[in-house]
């Protein structure tokens, strides 16, 4: 996959999410935490739109060629570059740009005309729910078994967990995707083999089955990672000290885990999710390219092929602002999880 | 550091996950040496009579569409396989250890803005950065390997950072400059030899994620170009054929997926050899178990103390025994 | 009622045909038919856009033009119900439909058909095939019946180039034409899910015989796999599967129907005469006669060997494969003559979208003649850009798919650089001939020209593939990715 | 700073002292409280003012935040004090650029609290010990002087090759205390240098700093939140809380007339034996 | 000592880890009320000794010999019925107080878990029961304070917290390991204060764990040392301070008797910087 399966476990814990060493700075009531994070999101976003911006002024080509394709003339190109606006100077394009997103206007495609932002909501219709489709999926499955896999950390049952999630992770997505579409689509006909129904979410029956492949799909890779991580976060849980003093006034070990160990092994699982987001986003781009869906990614690809650098600005900071707020998000979470980082007093 | 890379191949060797992640990834080594000597056929001869030739003593793995010899593409999409992974690890690790030492040493507005980058560029979607370097630069082996190594640099800077201003803040960094030693040979002595388990594990781990990265750009056609034959491009090519000639995928596949399990499982290996927890208190000698300073841990304030680690003297160890045990299966992965 | 009408004869080879099967009468007008396709428009503003994409859906269903061609070329009247061409062959009276409307109900007023072309032949004009009218000076409609086309020459392909996307007929002062393509055919535009399918719905106000169907719906699969899946999950009714081994696993299928046709997909190896080593015609004929066309067909499993850029079903055809025919110790020779003896290195640049294989085996067989090719792969703007516009490159691998496009290669600054002065000259002969038989003389003689000078090697020209669910009938066959006709499709009732 | 007892006694004042500290100050910004009010501020260390005399033994005792640490960077010039100024031999010692503080280092080395940590266990014991004579460019041959210092820690010199690890901790803290000895320093400074070790250990390595500190005439200042310890090696012993010294004075007076409440409380709060 | 009303009753323990004898026959008994020093060296299997009486040993240990609480034998009894005995018959109190209360739960509901757990109380009860046991303890402002995460209390505390929960059922025995050691010294003895008069309350019986021979003076009257996992010497405390019998004892207790400052015998050092 395209993303970070390989963080480590400890990754998880407060220490390690970009806080001042010493924790008294990164603290202080919710608001001012609140307050503090929002202007980094605000200040990482823009960074995001200068970095798409200026590393697709790298392509080479650009959408007036594409417009022209191979039957115009020099002049008519020109004349099309100009019309489209791929001739003004670089800071004026982002400025022009940058203006219109800060009020929610993503632009015009180039090649089409047709509004991006609209374009983006429609897209997100289809990766949305298949992003948290496969999330929920991946935690479903992927908690419950990390957990098993702790607990009996050293029966056959658990190693065989662990050894399957080692498996999850060597196996490339789209070459699941391929052999779960082979399997459940072509041979038993139980699912569409691709493609998402032409009028939407018209008909949520459809929609649902057009996205439990790609899903599932997505959520394998993704249950693998998990599990890897529940299972260490609650192995170390499971060895904390505070679960031995549980069971010394007399829990069982089942209900010190339950009790005292759930919660405090989610706070790295909680963190681990937010990165791992970016991951799944991108995970999605190959998805959808199997399963032939028209969702954001496929649209990527395609529009970097375009040279339709609006939409591909505007989809790349609409990806990447996804995954800074989810990673603020999962930092309030964390906080609010975690009393320790939310400096009551 | 020298003195412990024995320790450390002894220890990889020692755990389970440890061995088998040496043997897989040794027989890609193999495989890709072989083929700087010897193929059974030029992988890239195209041969219209060989088209689909089935598995047999002609062709080990069968053959293509265009005739050319599977086994003879799986043994030199070794070698193609090893430099992109190599490679771009290489580049992760320089990106990686690069970031993270500019995000966490003075002066101080500078790491704070690197580190904020390194956040920025987490997200970031490393596709990206890969499509628009194929189309720059054209599809090519090295565009691949920037693209997967800078991706994966920019998270590993993420993990080292952290390693980074876990050494940074250790004692013996402040014993040295008590010492009078400077930056440069703070992160030389200090710095490096110290994150570099973790940095081995991670890269390791990087080594199978840029077999698998690679075989996704391929798919999407952002990979390895012909003629150099790639594992990732194989299965882009063949999977048309997943139900008409499953067999002609399963090679590329199963090359795929014993070589990451192989580097995944060295990466456990060296995690268990070299765990960051356990390296940091060794064995307690009988005449003194470091104790965990009363002062130390349990300051008046009310300062919110980070997830302590476990106490030293309740599971400190008889003078000169192994470390202790009980840390090892908490951090292992996969042991019985 | 039977869908046939001559076009849709199916290729011999194939065993049965779609397009001329029939339902027997049990068609069913409510059904929905959809559609494998592979290159989806960027954009459905046929105006603006360049490529075969947006004709192969608007062309004849949704827009018309004032003449319409059929599968094999021939042109017959549309929106004009007739049309005469004066002595001078300069001036092209066209005499409009009365009943023709637009699909939101206004008639096409001739003042409609004189601002469309007038666009088109405009000095400031973006439309990209402004080019195919380059010949006509003046549009004037001295009626609201008339339209005549005022010539600065002779030009014997215009009529042909009149039933292109240059041609269509679109509403005067029409606007938003990506989001609402509103023309006078058949078919009107639903909907387009951008990256999936665009879904056209019956015209029930047109004025000739009705469609057949009530809804097409284009689903784009790009991944063969996809298309293939699609095909077999009956997703989609119809696909287009170039690839012969997927084709092949239908053949015996009784739920399947195999359609074969003819295409103007000629796969062009373009040689950059303009610098190096291929400024030299000997060594331009070493690599024609180093690669062996039959056997890229065979490998391919489709496919029909052309020696020029001319395929068999145009009227100027003539068969030029015996011109550098595959002899690679003659390419040996030839590369040694022209001092490559020790060896050539050559860079092939080929736009992604096109299969792998073409390349490799190109490269592949180079290499036996001691060229060593450095294959580059790049995106299709990349192309246009460093090969197209900037001639950038040696070799390069491009399927030139623009039906009867002879003439284009002469323009000046065409990306295969120098040519000789001949070759003008015949184009131009062509272009102003005034009979057909001068024209197709004309031009017969500059596709030998162009294979004689080796100006490029024509690797095939593509075959192609459609696979039909059984019940569906009337799809065409031929020339599918220009345009494609859905005026006679039907489905059997189940 | 107002139960500072006078100085009676001339062992810290007189003479020219070779460290001196006046009115060191150090606080640490804290969270915010509210989004808009000033951000916190926990005083460390503040205003404090101390004063060594050559080859003198000054204990710093106080409870577990009351900024001992804190006081021994500023002394050692490992942080930078918000007020107040560090004097050594009447140069002011500033934190900064390690190179211009060389001639300092060569003069006052550190012991830390943990031998486990304060070593780094990727370094071999030679390379360790070696490690201030090489950076702070002690002519001579430094193999040699690790031998040396090694011995003189009761340790045989063979161990250079090993690693940390493979050391008790009373034996790690000797190597320390070795690798301070180094560049011949003429103070030493001990944070909490045995709180991290057993009684048995304990004993032995004070031992081994009076016997030091003894032989080559060295100045020490001894930080430890154990009264017994202090009392042990100093002459002068200076007690703090939140950040100030509340009492400062000659060891046999200070322990034996407390005049502030706290250090009263600290003393009554010792555990004793029973007498033998 | 074994006499009938013993609350404890450990004979012959033997704890094996990882194929060493890191206990190796311990044998000592415990009255009601009656409280009993273990001290030793680092290592000597102090801490293996209480966690095998709580039947809490790390997996991978090995036991035998005999562990009788009030007659009824510990070893080899399912998990299911030490939890029914933990927490209520004999409770322990551990060396970090920092890490022994879970970071995320309110100390209120830590303290009253026994409760809950074996007295059936309602959340409600529980809740009174939380504040009048902080209380009980000297916590300040018991009210608010049973509404605090651990993070927020000194590790004074946070001990306390951790003396409550275990005195909350009023257990037969109470096993203490090293509860002061991460304390500071003023803490320290009101600790030791508090517990004392807390178990001599509740007729507690006490297994004090120490390295400190001071503090175990001030704790206990009887004590055991135990070296490398095995009772060395068992006497008085006040005897085998005076005049220890095993050598390892008297080593001990030297090295402890250098570093404390009976009055007025800062000698040594007023004695070197005498020129
Ligand atoms: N989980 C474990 N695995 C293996 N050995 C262990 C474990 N826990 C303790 N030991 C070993 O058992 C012996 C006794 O340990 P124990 O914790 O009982 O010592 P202790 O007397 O409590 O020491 P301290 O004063 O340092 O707490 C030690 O040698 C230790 O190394
Ligand atoms: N980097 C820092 N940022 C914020 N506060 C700090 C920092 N370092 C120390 N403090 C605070 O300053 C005070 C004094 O700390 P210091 O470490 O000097 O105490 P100490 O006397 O050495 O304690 P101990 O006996 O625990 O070592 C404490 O309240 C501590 O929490
Ligand atoms: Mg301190
Ligand atoms: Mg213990």
């Amino acid at each position: 996959m395209l993303g970070w399966p390989w963080l480590p476990e400890w990754l998880g814990q407060p220490e390690w999410l970009g806080q001042p060493e010493w924790p008294e700075r990164g603290g202080g009531p919710m608001a001012v935490i609140v307050l503090r994070r929002l202007g980094l999101l605000v200040v990482s976003l823009f960074v995001a739109s200068l970095l798409v911006f200026a590393l697709l002024r790298l392509l080479p080509g650009d959408a007036a060629d594409v417009l022209a394709g191979t039957s115009a003339s020099p002049d008519q190109v020109l004349r099309i570059r100009h019309e489209i606006g791929a001739d003004r100077s670089l800071p004026a394009q982002y400025l022009h740009w940058i203006g219109g997103v800060l009020t929610g206007d993503f632009g015009v495609s180039a090649l089409s005309g047709a509004s991006v932002s609209a374009e983006l909501s429609e897209k997100l219709r289809v990766t949305a729910p298949l992003v948290g489709g496969a999330t929920l999926l991946a935690l479903a499955v992927a908690v419950p078994l990390g957990i098993l896999a702790a607990a009996r950390h050293r029966r056959a049952s658990g190693v065989a967990l662990s050894a399957l999630s080692q498996l999850g992770l060597a196996v490339p997505a789209f070459w699941i995707g391929l052999m779960l579409v082979t399997v459940f689509a072509v041979d038993w006909r139980l699912l569409p083999a691709g493609g998402f129904p032409a009028d939407g979410w018209a008909d949520p029956v459809a929609a649902v089955r057009a996205l439990v492949l790609p899903a599932v799909t997505l959520a394998v890779v993704e249950a693998a990672v998990l599990l890897r991580f529940v299972r260490s976060a609650t192995l170390e849980v499971l060895h904390a000290d505070f679960i031995r003093t549980a069971r010394s006034k007399g829990l069982t070990r089942g209900q010190a885990l339950r009790r005292h160990g759930i919660r405090n092994a989610a706070l790295p699982v909680v963190s681990m999710l937010g990165l791992e987001f970016a991951t799944l986003l991108l995970g999605a781009v190959v998805v959808e390219n199997v399963f032939a869906l028209p969702g954001l990614g496929e649209m990527l690809v395609a529009d970097i092929g375009n040279r339709d650098l609006v939409k591909v600005q505007g989809t790349v900071l609409l990806v990447t602002a996804a995954v800074l707020v989810v990673g603020f998000g999962v930092d309030l979470a964390h906080r609010l999880l975690d009393p320790r980082l939310r400096g009551a007093r | 550091m020298t003195g412990s890379v024995g320790a450390l191949v002894r220890g990889v060797w020692g755990s389970r996950s440890g061995r088998l992640g040496a043997v897989l990834s040794g027989l890609v080594v193999v495989a890709a040496v072989v083929s700087l000597v010897w193929t059974p056929y030029d992988p890239s001869r195209v041969d219209p009579a060989a088209s689909w030739a089935p598995v047999g003593t002609a062709h080990w793995f069968g053959a293509d569409r265009l005739g050319r010899d599977l086994f003879s593409q799986v043994l030199v999409g070794a070698r193609t396989t090893l430099v992109v992974a190599v490679a771009a690890t290489a580049i992760a690790a320089a990106v990686g250890v690069g970031l993270a030492l500019l995000a966490t040493l003075p002066p101080r507005l500078v790491a704070e803005g690197v580190a904020h980058l390194v956040d920025v560029l987490l997200a970031f979607p490393v596709l990206l950065l890969a499509m628009v370097l194929a189309a720059v630069y054209g599809g090519s082996r090295w565009t691949a390997i920037v693209a997967i190594g800078v991706g994966a640099g920019i998270g590993l800077g993420r993990v080292t950072r952290g390693e980074v201003r876990r050494v940074l803040g250790a004692d013996y960094v402040l014993a040295a400059r008590a010492a009078g030693a400077g930056t440069g040979r703070i992160v030389r002595r200090h710095v490096l030899p110290n994150i570099a388990p973790t940095v081995w594990v991670q890269l390791s781990l990087i080594l199978g994620l840029s077999v698998l990265t690679e075989a996704a750009l391929s798919y999407l056609g952002f990979g390895t170009p012909p003629p150099t034959p790639s594992w990732g491009r194989m299965l882009s090519e063949l999977q048309p054929y997943l139900t008409l000639r499953p067999l002609t995928l399963l090679w590329p596949g199963l090359a795929v997926v014993l070589t990451v399990l192989g580097f995944n499982l060295l990466g456990d290996g060296l995690r268990e050899a070299g765990d960051p927890r356990l390296r940091e208190r060794p064995a307690g000698g009988s005449d003194g178990a470091p104790r965990t300073a009363a002062a130390a841990t349990t300051p008046a304030s009310t300062t919110p103390a980070p997830p302590a680690p476990a106490p030293m003297a309740a599971v400190a160890p008889t003078a000169g025994s192994a470390p202790r045990t009980r840390l090892r299966w908490v951090r292992g992965e996969g042991r019985a | 009622a039977c869908g046939s009408d001559g076009g849709g004869d199916a290729d011999g080879a194939s065993a049965s045909s779609g397009a001329s099967a029939s339902t027997g009468g049990r068609a069913n007008p409510d059904a929905t038919v959809t559609i494998g396709a592979v290159l989806e428009p960027t954009s459905l503003d046929i105006t603006r856009t360049s490529g075969v994409a947006p004709g192969q859906i608007l062309l004849g269903n949704v827009y018309e033009g004032l003449v319409k061609r059929d599968q094999k070329g021939v042109v017959s009247p549309a929106l004009a119900t007739s049309y005469k061409i004066s002595p001078d062959g300069r001036t092209y009276t066209f005499t409009l439909a009365d009943n023709a409307a637009f699909q939101d109900g206004a008639a096409v007023r001739a003042a409609d058909v004189v601002s469309s072309l007038t666009k088109v032949i405009a000095p400031n004009s973006t439309n990209p095939h402004a080019s195919d009218l380059a010949s006509i000076s003046a549009v004037a409609s001295p009626d609201p019946h008339t339209v005549v086309l005022t010539l600065k020459e002779r030009d014997s392909g215009l009529l042909f180039n009149l039933t292109g996307p240059a041609g269509v007929v679109v509403r005067e002062g029409a606007t938003g034409l990506d989001g609402h393509p509103d023309g006078t055919g058949p078919f009107r535009f639903d909907s387009w899910r951008r990256g999936d399918s665009i879904t056209l719905v019956r015209n029930d106000a047109y004025r000739g015989p009705k469609a057949k169907v009530a809804r097409v719906v284009f689903r784009y699969l790009t991944a063969p796999n996809a298309q293939n899946n699609a095909v077999r999950t009956g997703q989609v009714d119809v696909g287009v599967i170039s690839d012969n081994d997927l084709v092949e696993a239908y053949r015996g299928n009784p739920k399947f129907l195999i359609a074969e046709g003819t295409t103007t997909d000629k796969f062009t190896l373009a040689f950059n005469q303009d610098r190096g080593p291929l400024a030299d015609a000997r060594v331009r004929h070493a690599i024609r006669q180093g690669i062996d066309k039959d056997g890229l067909i065979k490998v391919l499993g489709a496919g029909t060997r052309i020696g020029s850029p001319v395929p068999p079903l145009d009227p100027w055809y003539e068969d030029l494969t015996s011109i550098d025919r595959y002899d690679p110790a003659s390419a040996r020779r030839l590369l040694a003559q022209a001092g490559h003896g020790g060896g050539l290195r050559l860079g092939l640049t080929i736009p992604n979208i096109y299969p792998q294989s073409i390349g490799d085996y190109v490269a592949s067989q180079l290499r036996e003649i001691g060229v060593t090719v450095d294959l580059r792969r790049v995106e299709f703007p990349a192309w246009l850009t460093g090969v197209y516009t900037k001639h950038d490159y040696d070799l390069s691998i491009v399927d030139h798919a623009e039906a009867r496009d002879l003439a284009f290669y002469v323009k000046p600054g065409y990306y295969f650089g120098d040519r000789s002065p001949q070759a003008s000259d015949l184009a131009k002969a062509g272009a102003t001939a005034a009979s057909d038989a001068d024209r197709d003389t004309a031009l017969r003689a500059l596709a030998r020209r162009y294979s004689e000078d080796a100006i490029a090697d024509w690797l095939l020209l593509g075959k192609a593939r459609q696979v039909a669910r059984v019940g569906v009938t009337g799809y065409p066959t031929d020339n599918v990715s220009a345009t494609y006709d859905l005026s006679k499709i039907e489905v059997a009732k189940s | 700073m107002t139960a500072v007892r006078e100085q009676a006694d001339g062992g810290a004042t007189g003479a020219e002292p070779l460290f001196e500290a006046t009115g060191l100050v150090r606080s640490y910004r804290l969270a915010r409280t509210s989004p808009f009010g000033p951000p916190g501020v926990r005083h460390a260390v503040r205003d404090v003012t101390l004063r060594l005399a050559d080859g003198a033994a000054l204990g710093i005792v106080g409870e577990s935040g009351s900024g001992k640490s804190t006081l021994v960077r500023l002394l050692l010039g490992l942080d930078r004090p918000d007020a107040g100024t560090v004097r050594y031999r009447g140069r002011p010692v500033v934190a900064g650029r390690p190179r211009a503080l060389r001639w300092f280092r060569r003069e006052v080395q550190v012991v830390f609290q943990d031998p486990a940590a304060s070593l780094d266990p990727r370094m071999t014991v030679g390379a360790a010990v070696a490690e201030p004579l090489a950076c702070l460019g002690v002519p001579g041959d430094h193999d040699e002087r690790v031998d040396e210092v090694l011995r003189a820690v009761d340790l045989d010199p063979d161990v250079r090759g090993r690693y940390p690890h493979e050391f008790s901790g009373g034996q790690r803290q000797r190597i320390a205390i070795a690798r301070a000895l180094a560049p011949r320093p003429r103070v030493l400074v001990g944070d909490e240098p045995v709180s991290a070790l057993d009684v048995s250990v304990r004993a032995q390595i004070l031992d081994l700093l009076g016997q030091l500190a003894e032989r080559h005439r060295l100045g020490l200042v001894l930080v430890s939140h154990d009264l017994g310890v202090v009392a042990r090696l100093c002459d002068q012993i200076a007690v703090m809380r939140g950040g100030t010294l509340v009492e400062q004075g000659a060891t046999a007076d200070v322990l034996s007339r407390p005049a502030h409440p706290y250090a009263r409380a600290l003393l009554a709060a010792v555990p004793r034996l029973p007498p033998p | 000592m074994t006499t009938d009303a013993a609350v404890l009753e450990v004979t012959d323990l033997r704890v094996r880890l990882g194929g060493v004898d890191v206990v190796d026959g311990v044998s000592f008994a415990l009255a009601a009320g009656e409280r009993l020093g273990l001290i030793g060296e680092s290592g000597s299997g102090k801490s293996l000794t209480a966690l095998a009486v709580l039947g809490l040993l790390p997996a991978g240990a090995r036991v035998t010999g005999s562990v009788r609480l009030q007659g009824r034998e510990l070893l080899g009894g399912s998990d299911r019925e030490l939890s029914r005995l933990r927490g209520r018959d004999l409770a322990m109190i551990f060396q970090e107080p920092s890490t022994a209360l879970n970071p995320l739960m309110r100390v209120g509901r830590q303290i009253s878990e026994p409760l809950r757990l074996h007295r059936g109380y309602s959340r409600q009860a529980a809740a009174r029961a939380a504040v009048e046991l902080a209380t009980a303890v000297g916590l300040p402002d018991p009210q608010r304070l049973v509404r605090s995460y651990p993070h927020e209390l000194s590790g004074g505390q946070r001990q306390r917290v951790c003396i409550a929960a275990a005195l909350a059922c009023r257990p037969a025995l109470l096993l203490a390991d090293e509860p002061t050691t991460a304390l500071d010294v003023t803490v320290q003895a009101e600790i030791l204060a508090l517990l004392g008069r807390l178990v001599a309350e509740a007729g507690t019986a006490l297994l004090f764990i120490t390295h400190d021979l001071a503090v175990v003076a001030a704790v206990t009257r009887r004590l055991a040392v135990l070296r490398r996992g095995r009772v060395v010497e068992t006497g008085a405390t006040d005897d085998v301070l005076r005049a220890p019998a095993d050598p390892h004892t008297r080593a001990l207790l030297a090295a402890a008797r250098l570093t404390q400052w009976n009055l007025p015998a800062a000698g040594s050092a007023a004695a070197r910087t005498s020129p």
